[in-house]
């Protein structure tokens, strides 16, 4: 069976036509590889293609369908797309945008928060402020907005992705 | 004689300096906060002490518990590495006070050359050279003609009371000298209320070349020629080199000269590095003294063929230097990287997080200094760097090579790292020729945009590869079902990960 | 110009020679055979290309399939590493045959340096020493005498027919040769029916030293000083240094010139190495010369600061040496070891297996050239070296300060390795002291016996350590249950460890 | 509960008494110690007693209950002994020792078998060469003896610890 693949934002359809051992026959959009893919450390594959030698790292992602993958130069975002996510992908767009949330991108510490949950915030305020490794970072909104909800407090210790503010 | 070293730092500086203790055979205690007890110079210890929490304030830059830690280990000597308590005065008073050996110079030497008007005056007292200007506000035009001329065009006048550029004026050619001064004057007095200005010989193109230094406490002094640290991003270092592709041997001479003038001004003990400003012509300015071990030392550890840590022991410990000036000698050539967690595509984002796999480059003439390893979560309260890579080669071109292929093999994942910012550096023209200065990083912006290095057919490769961990997942969750039939049961999935956290 | 190299070489080698090629932008290509797949060389390489089972008579030794790859990838040249076919005089004149360059000497040097009686000939044509000694029986007593007395004793005399120490007489007093003589004949004639006998010097605390020479296709030949190899076991080298602490700078000079008449004579060009015998005087005899590069080159390269496999590449490629015999030089000391996947405390016995773990050794002045990975399986069917470790320092006795730091820090589990061994022969006096010859390891048993260095504390730290991991492992297993109800449910364990198997 | 613990041949018992965080008091023979003991990487730990601080390697053995530890100077076998591993070993005894079975200490190669089943064979006789990394090794009978089976042939690869010949 064949399945979607997301590679950053190209979409593809990925298919496995035959593997027998560490040797698989694989297409992509109609093209079909034949490879040799074999993991020697965890997450570090050794791939070989046409007997070119490439190396390719994995981290899993948020999900067991989402990898971050590295190749020598470049790293980019893959998405596995199966039933089950196609599923959640029509339902976060029911949903709707009405609702946006400020997330901290990387481990870090509250630093202050300017606004009080109610606040009417003019586009390019700074909401709040988290400081990561010896540089703070400011949080602006883009567009005039109310501060819907505030999660965290000053002095919070905050986690890669963790909401922080939800505005409206 | 010292048996026993308090390391006061964390990081690949601390493992650094237990290595050499390691080496003279001295027992080594390490300090660390809540978020290190898992960090590597806690492991290479021989002794490990708790200090407090994450933040420096509460730990590392703790003098009390510090202090109180090695007394209860019976460490003979503390070494701050760099950063920290590497140049408070204070510390090393307070060392001094309490009987133990502070490794580094005297807190009148930190003090001098910490404050940047004392060390300006005591430089020009010891006839170092410093870049040319006024030390007192001038309040009239003609005063400010006459002090340019003196100090000779390019200049940059600025406000006394100034900031933020208002009342600042760069001149380069003589005729536009008055009204450069009337202007900046004029603005001054609007801006600030006050029209005094001060001058200042302005380098157009300034390098930052820096002599590293080791004198004992004997009166020794010895320099051990210079690092070429030009290639900056925002005053921070990224490159580092030594020989400097610009230095000749006789201007060299001169500045070693100066930078021991500099040192023995302050009567210094210790390992420490001056500063200058040069500009295209060689023409060379002291700029400040780094009263402690610097981040780029093994480059001019590899070249001199001296360990610097060891040097910095046995002076702490009154030994008199081992060699004279004319013993020592450069050898090759060698270039220094700092690999950051962070996120060169993304404004140098700090990127901390868990390393989860790590394959260090090694082979002939690569030295890694580092202390990361495969499972440790690089903390967010400190400074990001994980490792410095290090290579020696006959020539520069070599070198140039051998960085490009350690980078090359050089793999991190689980954080992002500078590496790939760093490869693209190697390849920029002005880089590879030897001519650059401070100005490099934002004149060859183009030069280090992102690369588009992956063809489709290797985004091809890229998308197989987790496709591929991806349906051996299944099929390991999956026993008694053939691969072909996955991808259906994802409750069974569901079900089994909750079980399957291990 | 050579663009494109192919390695017929697996393990540590195959990688060192592949880092080259990527610092002179040369692309490689690895080839491998069924338990390779996953070895550190076809991931380092640009190609990769299988060429057969596990036994190297089936795949690294086959020049048919090793020449087809070669064709088939457009490798312009072949490097044979050390081993396998690197002194197959047939594979370099097939190179040449097919236009392949291969990355060594000459068919006629190989063949001519293969031969132990041709090079031994050959050298004494060339007036380089080799060790005295009769090349034709000799039937009578009066002969035997004259003989003795030239060469000077001690001599070992020797049963022309002989083997198992029967006729065999070493003789160190002259008043003795007469009585030695006759004993050994009349014991060879007993057991073999003839009793003729050889007389050959004997040489008793035999230092095994060799240096390293390079030479061009243009008859430029350099020798690039010694290398001290007399710590053996069973005739494998285990550590090696230069320079050698037994060598005065005249001797050391003139053993270069013979090193270099040596290679002169068989129109050598590429990387050897001449081996000779050296007594506690310092006289040398040629022993035999290696037509390739050693496993030890490393401690040459760091300590005259030459790429060794670059210059193998610039002289296939027809370039002339760039360097004189007297711009070289010798700069400080270095050291290497050897470890190998062995159980020093059984015999040696060889210990294929998984790396479970591994930490590799880093810092000032340490080199690691190595190629397993955790999880790499060492296989059973090739030498076990799993790497080499080489440091550098400014004098002997830092570099052996700096090497058992660096073994300090090199940790390997999954399988037994040599580092505990090689830590206890730095500590050896005789090794300390540098007075040390072939007989070191033999001598030195009572040194190189296991060390109690774990005393009941430790051991209970050990236990403790094992017992946590266990108890902890019980918790994940059971994650509704605090850890003080463990250990009661045993089925519950297996259950689910057989799904667990993930 | 408390436990028994055989490190090498020495027997002791062992017990945790408490465990806070990475905090452990455990008993061993009725020696008490306080360790802060930290897994930080797969099987590598750190340990701090009294402020000193060792360096564990453990890889798990035969089964989830014994390891191999290393220490700075010292490999070790510990085993742990619980209930299920008394029973196993009182098991074992009950069967007694009257055959004997040759087997390969570590992964290799059958080079040559120099018996058949049903042979006398003297004190003293190489039975199998098994080689490995170029090196071949030896297995001789230290008794006279029957043999009884032979698991192997010529050419066989066999792993660490697989019986080969079942001796009488």
């Amino acid at each position: 069976m064949s399945y979607e693949i997301k590679i950053n934002n190209r979409l593809s359809t990925i298919e496995l036509l035959r593997k027998d051992g560490s040797n698989y026959q694989i297409a992509i959009d109609n093209k079909v590889y034949e490879l040799d893919v074999a993991e020697v450390e965890n997450g570090v594959y050794s791939i070989l293609l046409d007997n070119i030698s490439f190396n390719v790292e994995l981290v899993e992602g948020r999900n067991s369908k989402s990898y971050i993958v590295n190749t020598l130069y470049e790293t980019f975002g893959v998405e596995i797309i199966d039933a089950e996510a196609k599923y959640l992908m029509s339902r976060r767009k029911d949903e709707g945008e009405d609702t946006n949330v400020i997330v901290s991108p990387m481990p870090g510490k509250v630093v202050k928060i300017l606004c009080n949950e109610g606040d009417h915030v003019k586009a390019g305020d700074t909401v709040i402020i988290v400081s990561a490794m010896k540089m703070e970072s400011e949080y602006k909104v883009k567009q005039d907005r109310i501060i819907k909800r505030i999660l965290v407090k000053e002095g919070d210790t905050v986690k890669g992705d963790q909401p922080m503010v939800v505005i409206e | 004689m010292i048996k026993k070293v308090l390391v006061a730092n964390r990081g690949e500086i601390a493992v650094r300096v237990m290595r050499s203790c390691r080496e003279l055979g001295i027992k080594t205690v390490a300090v660390y906060s809540d978020v290190d007890r898992k960090s590597m110079h806690v492991r290479y210890a021989d002794e490990a002490y708790f200090i407090g929490p994450a933040p420096s304030s509460e730990s590392y830059l703790r003098m009390d518990k510090i202090m109180e830690v090695a007394k209860l280990s019976g460490a003979d000597a503390i070494h701050p590495g760099y950063g920290f308590l590497s140049e408070n005065a204070n510390f090393s008073r307070l060392c001094e006070k309490e009987g133990v050996i502070f490794i580094g110079p005297s807190p009148y030497a930190i003090d001098t050359m910490g404050d940047k008007i004392t060390a300006r005056k005591t430089m020009i007292a010891a006839g170092v050279p410093v870049v040319p200007g006024t030390t007192e506000p001038i309040k009239d035009l003609k005063t400010a003609v006459k002090i340019i001329m003196e100090i000779g065009l390019p200049v940059m006048i600025k406000a006394s009371a100034g900031g933020g550029g208002k009342g600042m004026r760069l001149v380069k050619r003589e005729e536009d000298i008055v009204n450069a001064v009337s202007s900046a004057r004029s603005e001054a007095k609007t801006a600030f209320g006050d029209d005094a200005v001060y001058i200042e010989k302005y380098i157009s193109s300034p390098h930052h070349i820096e002599f590293q230094v080791l004198g004992d406490k004997h009166g020794n002094v010895v320099h051990l020629f210079e690092r070429e640290c030009s290639v900056q991003r925002r005053h921070q270092k990224v490159v580092e080199e030594t020989p400097s592709p610009i230095m000749t041997q006789e201007i060299r001479m001169k500045m070693g000269e100066a930078a021991v003038a500099a040192a023995k001004a302050v009567d210094y003990y210790g390992a420490g590095t001056i500063e200058f400003i040069v500009d295209d012509n060689l023409n060379y300015y002291f700029l400040e003294m780094n009263t402690r071990l610097q981040v780029e030392h093994p480059i001019t550890e590899r070249v001199v063929g001296v360990d610097l840590v060891k040097q910095q022991i046995n002076i702490a410990d009154g030994l008199p230097l081992i060699f004279k000036q004319e013993e020592l000698h450069q050898h090759g050539h060698a270039i220094e990287v700092r690999i950051y967690a962070e996120d060169p595509d993304n404004n140098f984002m700090p990127s901390p997080g868990i390393i989860k796999h790590i394959t260090e480059p090694l082979g002939l003439g690569v030295r890694h200094d580092g202390y990361a390893y495969e499972g440790y979560e690089i903390p967010m309260y400190y400074d990001p760097m994980i490792s410095k890579l290090i290579v020696w080669a006959e020539t520069r071109q070599e070198a140039i090579s051998r960085l490009k292929r350690a980078l090359y093999a050089y793999k991190i994942t689980g954080v992002k790292t500078s590496i790939p910012y760093l490869s693209r550096i190697l390849d920029v023209p002005a880089f590879v020729e030897g001519r650059y200065n401070t100005h490099f990083i934002e004149e060859n912006q183009q030069y280090l945009l992102p690369r588009q290095g992956c063809t489709d057919r290797c985004m091809d490769v890229a998308a197989i590869t987790a496709f591929v961990d991806y349906i051996n997942k299944l099929e390991r969750l999956q026993p008694d079902k053939p691969a072909k039939h996955l991808g259906n049961n994802w409750k069974d999935l569901g079900r089994k990960r909750s079980v399957l956290r291990y």
